[in-house]
């Protein structure tokens, strides 16, 4: 699990590499949170493209972030949802609550 | 001449003897590191015993999920603890009739299942947690917890819906 | 102000009980359709400890390798019989000092090894077989045969050589 | 594991997929010599994209092979080794032994 932050347009991309699940959840949740709460970053791209896999504690990160976001009025947006990720989505009833694009281009551009 | 020369099965050989159904046993203790591990164990498990490739995504999941929650909440967040895996071919009648597929009994000794808190959340409310279950029921034909000699036991099927092979696939 | 926010490290918690290096073990039959899952699971268990990817690739292959020779030699092919292995983080002493990695210890219940017959053939002769003790020797830095209990076993070694963290990734 | 054929350049293609080990390398072993002595094919191609590992009893397949078709006077030509394959390919010293092209371009013109 690898998480790296770099600057883009109007904000800040967090580029995950590995599995979310009970292991790995907690350091994407503070990275979240730190760049959502403490950095007051106004739009943060989480950038999924190197997951592979993601379980419920992941997801709760997720939602733990988008709530944050909301609470203070900036944006959470996700791109490069692999098959199993974008599975897990729908089985949460949570694709359409997120804002979720298919790549960096267009999420950038959002 | 473009055919097919050989597909190597493995689901004839060890009809008669029971045992010979068992896949492995696995035991690991309750630390979250453990997962990917069994993750990579039971996704190559589901593609031994023919399972499409959203089939066996399901089982990994029900498997991940079901280890998590032994971990958080049987075990209350403590490490080091022992947890047992076994994986089997299985065959019987389901309500469909003859069905075949895997079976995945998990065991712990942690604190025994409360069932009446063992449910998710409800789908349409947006908060963190409660969808482990969720996850596992809306995957597995059969999801059964019990208690025996002091252990809690999940046991979960996954039946096989058998896909038609591709006509002329069977060269030889 | 790229940089790397987070990266877990699964090394440090455990180092006071030993029994908690202890990654997993599985139970196998000496089936071949079974060493795709093993080998998937080595993979993974090595990757945990950090193994780069040549030495990842050089420890699975050692113990698919030693896996088919008891099948094919302790068990002469026989299938359905027990096969154990364990997997821990294994630290200790070598001839180069302190060092980590991973031990792994395979059991059967086959023949005796003959000790005369334990050796491949010269690899300058091009011909079937007598390959996989030399794969297994190239491969690990520990490699012990021997007979406890009516049972052979087998233990392999492979040190994490530490690769030095690039500048800056630690983060927090 | 799926073992596939198709006419090309002077031969026959056998397109693996999957792993060769121990479960396997029979399977492989029966169709190269059956497209080797049998089909007395004269140059056949075995195509390793698709395989992500091989073990001592694949390799031990390909030599009875490379065997057969030597007393034949037919060619057997690799092509498509994955880093792994390679690897093992030279652990046996054999990767000068056999004839290995890079594709299936490659190995189709030579
Ligand atoms: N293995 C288990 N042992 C004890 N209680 C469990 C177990 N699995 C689930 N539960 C109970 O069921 C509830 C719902 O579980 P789940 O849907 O996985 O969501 P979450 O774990 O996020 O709460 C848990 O909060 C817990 O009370
Ligand atoms: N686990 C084992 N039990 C008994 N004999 C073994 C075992 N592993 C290896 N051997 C002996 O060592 C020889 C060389 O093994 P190996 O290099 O793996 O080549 P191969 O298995 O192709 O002969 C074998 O032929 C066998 O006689």
């Amino acid at each position: 699990m690898d998480i790296a932050a770099r600057p883009a347009a109007g904000g800040t991309i967090l580029d995950i590499t590995g599995d979310i699940d009970l292991a790995h959840s907690p350091a994407v949740r503070k990275a979240l949170l730190q760049e959502i709460k403490e950095k007051k970053t106004p739009k943060v791209y989480l950038n999924l493209e190197k997951v592979r896999y993601i379980d419920s504690s992941g997801i709760a990160s997720l939602v733990e972030g988008l709530k944050a976001s909301r609470d203070l009025g900036s944006r959470l947006v996700l791109y490069g949802l692999s098959k199993s990720v974008r599975e897990v989505m729908e089985l949460s009833r949570l694709q359409k609550i997120f804002e979720i694009h298919d790549d960096e281009a267009q999420a950038t551009a959002s | 001449m473009r055919g097919r020369v050989s597909k190597s099965r493995t689901t004839r050989r060890e009809s008669k003897q029971p045992n010979d159904e068992m896949l492995l046993k696995l035991e690991l203790r309750s630390n979250p590191e453990a997962l990917c591990l069994v993750r990579a164990t039971v996704e190559r498990a589901a593609e031994v015993l023919h399972f499409p490739e959203g089939d066996a995504r399901a089982i990994v999941r029900s498997v991940d999920e079901a280890l998590a929650n032994v971990m958080r909440h049987a075990y209350g967040g403590r490490q080091g603890l022992p947890i047992e895996m076994r994986c089997r071919r299985w065959s019987g009648e389901s309500t469909e009739g003859k069905q075949s597929g895997i079976e995945i009994v998990l065991q712990d000794h942690g604190i025994a299942v409360d069932p009446t808190k063992m449910k998710g959340r409800p789908l349409n409310e947006i908060r963190p947690g409660g969808l482990g279950l969720h996850f596992i029921r809306q995957s597995m034909d059969v999801v059964e917890f019990s208690r025996k000699n002091g252990k809690n036991q999940l046991r979960m099927v996954k039946y096989l819906t058998p896909t038609p092979r591709p006509a002329g696939s069977e060269g030889e």
